[in-house]
């Protein structure tokens, strides 16, 4: 008996070290009990209450085991006869530690009634935005859609989209949205942001710790959710309901800015997409049907047009070159990552890479070794009749050189502070 | 010993054992067995009234329903519950002959219900509604398939009772086989009276 | 149903003659080597059967964990790439579930209950080798995937379509997954109809519902549970098979069919699992801890109903497992409350335990140590499932490893460990020998240290924010160093398990040189330990006649004027001498292992070519007909060596009353 | 039986009871005949709001008369009526509750 209650010490001890070092730990950016949000605090307020109770209540019966064990324990019993009091029950204490508890659930419950409408609440938030030179109230709301292995997010600007509008439409026949960006939602902080969560293949669950809890993304529904941070500041994410191969691997993150910010933000990525210089023959031919070669001399950046032309068009979007052809990805969901602005997000491949390393500089290596064989870094099922994930191209070196190059001019690069908050590993 | 000349078993049927209840195993067993079977049949039914306008733009069950037909195939079925009563009470009787007939009325009139099942099915392909169509189809076959199996396996046991019972081993002390077969029997008929209400009269 | 199964004769004067069986196989006759096993209808055969094959998948299952464990070890783990990885832990969840524990307590249910309500075996001995049967070749169906499947199904336990549907699983581990459960599914459901009525109909004389030892009680509750949630998920099931083999569509999202469907009929079956999975441990817990506290148990009436309350409870609180999958404000509200609600009666079962051994004389033998530490592990799941009964605290906490820690606190914690300690308690009622003592105490601290250990730290990973079903994870999370010590964790607890097959192989070694453990070797209270050990053929000489709870114990002591207790009986005057003759068992038969070998048959027809389910269809259909024009007994067949069922039957209130 | 009437004692309810006779049982039919026309009429004549509660209402009657009397429920040991209707509320509350998460009573 000596040996289990020092076995149980230890162990209570070590939970209870456990849990402090956990909120000590370096890095740990999906921490649950690191609230950055209001609604992320409100339920952490009321985990806490129930650890504390729970943790008593725990801590109670392990210690009248092991008094019991300690004061009633005689070994094998030498003498057959020698029998204690027999003692059947007693309906006073039956009763009464059945109301106990049924009275402290009625307590917990009410305060998760509380919580729970509150976070199923929300509030009417209209905020002034500029939408190509003409102020809008907007009522801060991002679609989420989850597909395999990455999120997609879109902002619908100009018009105030609710889950009830989608009702009925499927997710691979969205509306089309002003901004579409992957992996990294940009939002307002100090904003409280509707979420419309969906999926174009199978179930996700969209999940930002330290700003709320996680909802699933279901094809064919359209969840309500919201998340807000209180400052500016990066958050992680990752889908936490099994999707399928590349579950692990499926990642995301919120970036929250100032409301200016969130503002220059939006004018970017309103514009098309900048052509590189010596590619705007080609471009133009592209979208009128016609035909156009590239000059000799043109840089890496112009070939890479070329090169995304004739390679990633069957999936990929670029507004200001295929925008007018593209009828959707040649994939199980519909979909790929529309890479208009790719190069203000510092992340690629489902948030799981960098698209820029610590130091600033564009990620080649990354970059050139995803084009060069995608399953090699996040598996995937290209190989299906019809792919879900990156099919490996079998691109030259050169090609993927050049794609390289016109890739990193896509749209304005981050600043070195966002690039460094950002960073995966 | 006093054991010795207590009629334990009886000769055959009313295997009267000393039960704790004083009821038969076999027919505990049995309404064990259908009190689980509601829950499959709930399953079912509740999942083909989830489904029954979702047709993805094609046709669903209710735009291809003949009340009528079905009608009358539901009456054919209600009324082999009658004959499968009158085949329990002759048997009880003593009267194997008439008890045979009326046995072998009831499988007949089950057999007609899958006829009209089957013939019902041939029409609603016909009428571009498959078991693939759309998730309405889907369930409502997989509903109707399952009761019909049902009934399908009904008929396999009547039958079986009926073989039985032409070769003399079925006599009025063994009529709680035959009961037991009826249970199962009516209980398939009490689900159709379920599905026809629910799945074919309320409209969508 | 076509099977119509004459209750047990015994000592009947006039047996009834039917006609010899069909030709094809005679009516074996038991008491030959292996045929004899793959005939039997004993309950205890079966039962032993049930827990050997649990224990082998107690392996299988240990090494898919210790693969898991092994791939999440270090970060960016290189053991398992993604695609064995979801294989892995898919089986590794079915097989401990629905291969391991199941079954365990199945063996448990099977050799017990007849005799602890006093029976003489179950009220359909050869359905209930049926169900083995059908349980065995479910389970070598399920595995075979890896096999001929082109692997384990990769979609979870849980299986969520449309993940599970062909687009997304395109192996035929998800149809293995399907059929196999269903096949399981059959089993099971067989052997809840065939025990209610075990414990409905079979109670000796005097044993009225509050005499019902509590390990029987829970076990009849499980059984009612699987017999009404094994129909659920079989819709679901069905359904799910038709999507993958015949195109139906009923969860394809693009033809406006929902995927909640889906996790409304698993987790509606799921939930109540779970307490498939607990009640016989607190049955368990209810035999083990009185008889080591020498008190009876406390609160006994208590103990039941809340048993009988957490079964019907247990069948409103299903879609907690749903509260971030955008069912509605409204409804999540509602399974929170009705979840928190639930801890109720599992509170009272737990502090009733505590009571029982409050003033007891306490011995901490090795199946005491199992018990007093699975309701501790059970305590700390029940804390943990609370908090996440909260519905706002429950979406920060779902799909992470906290609840992976929480249940396996529950289903490895309180329910593995818990029936461990009862194949130490049972050992020598089945065997005729204990299991060593210090080789047991070592395999519980051993086991119980690493359980700890391996998903104590999970608490820590879940609120950290790891993500349950990842393969892998990054650095930089900071998962790393619990990661590591839980796979230290996993491995103690392997190491555990080899203590216990060695102590096994050992105790059966030394079983000739220790003294006889006698029918009671423990003190124990219920009528199981009234009969010799290992338990003859035929279970009691004489059906007791039951006048109170813990009728053995009572046998064994009463009470002096000044209400002490006093011994008033030996174990040798009280117990049975196990020597009867003329007991009628029931025949032996090779159908029942026939009719199960057509299932898998069936189920890989289904799969590859439907040509294969013809053989398989044929063998279920016509070994079902030649059951049912198989006469209950053989007039001809020996039962048990000695036993002679042509003589009148020599026993007294065997089979009827004294009175009579 | 003398075994089943020895063990009255215990909780046994002994199966012993009066079957109707087969004109009652064709009369039953005769009315479960009637209940079913009254339910197709429903299909031609327009009945308005009252259509779904009043179909449940002789779904219902049928059943139950088909349990009781056919079944015997009304004769037979109290256990199978409590083991079957069991089953059948389960399902009920069960399914009932699963198709209101789906908002289905709304539509």
């Amino acid at each position: 008996m000596r040996k289990m209650s020092r076995r149980t010490s230890i162990l209570g001890l070590s939970v209870l070290l456990g849990l402090v070092l956990s909120g000590c730990a370096n890095n740990a950016e999906l921490d649950t009990l690191k609230p950055k949000g209001p609604t992320s605090r409100e339920i952490n307020t009321l985990s806490n209450w129930v650890f504390i109770a729970g943790g008593v209540i725990l801590l109670m019966v392990i210690i009248a085991v092991i008094y019991i064990g300690f004061r009633f324990h005689t070994g094998k019993p030498e003498d057959d006869d020698s029998y204690p009091p027999q003692i059947h029950g007693n309906s006073v204490l039956e009763i009464g530690w059945t109301i106990l508890p049924a009275m402290i659930m009625t307590v917990i419950a009410v305060g998760t009634l509380i919580t729970h409408i509150s976070v199923n609440s929300t509030e009417a938030n209209a905020m002034e935005i500029q939408v190509e030179g003409t102020t809008q109230s907007w009522e801060p709301t991002v679609v989420v859609v989850g597909q395999q292995w990455w999120w997609e997010y879109r902002y619908y600007l100009s018009s105030n989209i609710t889950a009830s509008d989608l009702k009925g439409i499927s997710a691979k026949d969205l509306p089309p949205a002003d901004i579409v960006t992957s992996g990294q939602m940009v939002v307002p902080a100090g904003q409280e942001i509707e979420l419309i969560v969906t999926s174009r293949d199978v179930i996700h669950s969209h999940w930002i710790p330290a700003l709320n809890g996680k909802r699933d993304a279901v094809p064919g529904r359209y969840s309500p959710w919201k998340i807000e941070a209180d400052n500016p500041g990066v958050y992680f994410g990752q889908c936490t309901e099994f999707c399928g191969l590349s579950h692990a691997r499926m990642r995301m993150q919120v970036v929250a800015v100032t409301d200016n910010d969130f503002q220059d933000w939006i004018d970017t990525q309103m514009q098309p997409a900048a052509v590189p210089a010596g590619a705007e023959e080609l471009v133009a031919a592209y979208r009128s049907d016609g035909s156009a070669t590239l000059p000799d001399d043109a840089s890496a950046a112009a070939r890479g047009v070329e090169a995304f032309i004739s390679n990633c068009t069957s999936c990929h979007l670029i507004n200001g070159v295929n925008d007018l052809s593209y009828t959707g990805a040649n994939q199980v969901s519909g979909a790929a990552p529309d890479l208009t602005h790719l190069a203000s997000r510092t992340t690629f491949a489902g948030a799981l890479l960098n698209l820029y390393n610590a130091d600033g500089s564009f990620n080649r290596d990354d970059l050139s070794a995803w084009l060069r064989n995608p399953a090699a870094l996040k598996d995937n099922a290209s190989t299906d009749p019809i792919p879900r994930g990156m099919p490996n191209l079998g691109l030259s070196e050169n090609t993927m050189s050049d794609l390289v190059a016109y890739l990193s001019t896509l749209g304005p690069k981050p600043t070195l502070q966002q690039i460094q908050q950002t960073q995966v590993n | 010993m006093a054991t010795a000349t207590a009629p334990a078993v009886a000769t055959g049927g009313h295997e009267e054992h000393r039960t704790a209840t004083g009821m038969s195993n076999t027919k505990l067993a049995m309404w064990i067995f259908l009190g689980s079977e509601c829950l499959l049949f709930g399953g079912l039914i509740s999942s083909y009234l989830l489904y029954k306008t979702r047709g993805s733009g094609l046709p669903v069950p209710t735009d291809v329903f003949d009340i009528p037909f079905t009608s009358v195939s539901s009456f054919v079925l209600l009324m082999s519950s009658m004959t499968m009563v009158l085949a329990l009470s002759a048997l009880r009787r003593g009267d194997e002959a008439l008890s045979r007939v009326w046995t072998l009325a009831t499988a007949m009139l089950g057999g007609v219900f899958i006829g009209g099942q089957v013939y019902e099915f041939t029409t609603f392909l016909r009428e571009g509604l498959g078991f693939t169509t759309n998730p309405a189809s889907s369930a409502f076959f997989t509903l109707t398939g399952f009761h019909g199996v049902h009934v399908a396996l009904g008929i396999t046991m009547l039958m079986s009772t009926f073989v039985m019972s032409s070769k003399g081993k079925l006599h009025q002390e063994q009529s709680e086989t035959l009961e037991i077969v009826g249970l199962y029997w009516h209980f398939v008929d009490v689900v159709w009276i379920v599905l026809f209400t629910v799945v074919y009269l309320v409209p969508a | 149903m076509a099977i119509v199964e004459k209750p047990l004769s015994i000592g009947t004067s006039e047996p009834v003659l039917a006609d010899r069986p069909l030709g094809v196989l005679t009516r074996p006759k038991g008491g030959n080597g292996w045929r004899d096993w793959l005939s039997t209808v004993d309950h205890k055969k079966i039962g032993i059967m049930y827990g050997v094959a649990a224990m082998f998948f107690f392996v299988v299952g240990g090494s898919e964990a210790l693969l898991i464990r092994s791939q999440l070890a270090v970060p960016n783990g290189q053991v398992l790439s993604a695609d064995p990885y979801n294989q892995v832990y898919t089986m590794h969840g079915l097989t401990m579930v629905f291969l391991f524990v199941m079954p365990l307590a199945a063996a448990f249910a099977n050799y017990l209950i007849p005799l602890q309500i006093g029976a003489r075996d179950v009220a359909f001995p050869r359905l209930n080798a049926l169900s083995f049967w059908i349980w065995i070749s479910g389970a070598i169906f399920l595995n075979s995937t890896w096999l001929v499947g082109g692997g384990g199904a990769d979609c979870g336990w849980f299986c969520y379509s449309p993940n599970s549907g062909v687009v997304f699983s395109p192996s035929h581990g998800v149809d293995f997954y399907a059929i196999g459960l269903l096949i399981l599914g059959i089993a099971s459901l067989v052997s809840a109809v065939n025990l209610i009525t075990t414990v409905i109909n079979m109670r000796a004389p005097g044993m009225s519902w509050f005499r019902v030892p509590v390990f029987t009680w829970m076990m009849l509750v499980t059984q009612f549970l699987l017999l009404f949630a094994l129909p659920v998920i079989t819709v679901a099931l069905f359904f799910l098979m038709f999507d993958r083999l015949f195109g139906s569509q009923f969860f394809n999202p693009d033809t406006g069919a929902d995927p909640l469907l889906w996790q409304h009929l698993f987790w509606i079956f799921g939930h109540p699992e779970v307490y498939i999975v607990v009640l016989p441990v607190f049955g368990i817990f209810s035999e083990i801890i009185p008889t080591f506290s020498r008190k009876p148990l406390f609160g006994y009436s208590f103990v039941v109903f809340s048993g009988i309350a957490i079964g019907f409870m247990g069948w409103g609180v299903w879609a907690h497992h749903m509260f971030v999958s955008g069912i509605g404000p409204v409804s999540v509200a509602a399974f929170s409350l009705s979840t928190m609600f639930i801890a109720v009666p599992t509170g009272v079962k737990i502090l009733n335990w505590i009571a029982t051994m409050w003033g007891g004389k306490i011995w901490f033998a090795t199946p005491m140590l199992f018990s007093v530490g699975a309701v501790t592990m059970f305590t700390i799941g029940g804390v943990s499932g609370v908090t996440h009964s909260l519905a706002p605290v429950d979406t920060q906490q779902t799909d992470t490893y906290y609840i992976v820690a929480h249940f396996h606190y529950v289903m490895f914690g309180a329910g593995a460990l818990g029936l461990l300690g009862a194949c130490y308690f049972w050992w020598p009622k089945i065997f005729g020998h204990m299991l060593n003592e210090r080789l047991g105490k070592v395999h519980f601290w051993l086991a119980t240290i690493g359980m700890n250990l391996t998903f104590g730290p999970m608490h820590i990973l879940g609120l950290q924010g790891m993500s349950r079903r990842i393969d892998t994870y990054s650095s930089g999370f900071g998962f790393a160093l619990w990661n590591a010590v839980a796979t230290i964790g996993a491995f103690t607890i392997a190491t555990s398990l080899l203590v216990f097959f060695y102590n096994i192989w050992k105790s059966k070694k030394d079983a000739p040189n220790l003294p006889d453990p006698g029918p009671d070797p423990w003190d124990a209270r219920s009528l199981e330990w009234m009969l010799p050990s290992p338990t003859p053929e035929h279970n009691f000489d004489e059906v007791p006649e039951i006048n109170g709870l813990d009728e053995w114990w009572h046998r064994k002591y009463g009470y002096d004027d000044d209400g002490n207790v006093v011994r008033i009986a030996t174990v040798e005057e009280a117990a049975q001498k196990g020597d009867a003759t003329n007991v009628h068992l029931p025949s032996p038969s090779f159908w029942p292992l026939v009719v199960a070998i057509g299932m898998p048959l069936i189920g890989y027809g289904l799969i590859f070519n439907l040509w294969l389910a013809v053989p398989g269809g044929l063998a279920t259909a016509g070994a079902l007909f030649a059951w049912a024009l198989e006469p209950a007994d053989d007039p001809d067949a020996h039962h048990g060596g000695s036993h002679d069922d042509h003589e009148a039957p020599a026993l007294t209130g065997a089979d009827t009353n004294e009175e009579s | 039986m003398t075994a089943t009437e020895s063990v009255a004692e215990t909780e046994a309810t002994p199966d012993v009871h009066e079957h109707p006779s087969d004109w009652a049982y064709v009369k039953i039919a005769a009315i479960l005949a009637v209940i079913t026309g009254l339910e197709v009429s429903t299909y031609y004549v327009s009945i308005g709001k009252v259509l779904i509660p009043s179909l449940l209402v002789m779904m219902a009657l049928k059943f139950w008369i088909v349990i009781t009397w056919f079944m015997h429920l009304r004769f037979d040991g109290k256990i199978f009526k409590q083991l079957f209707l069991g089953g059948l509320f389960l399902a009920g509350v069960v399914f009932v509750v699963t198709l209101s998460t789906f908002q289905f009573w709304a539509s």
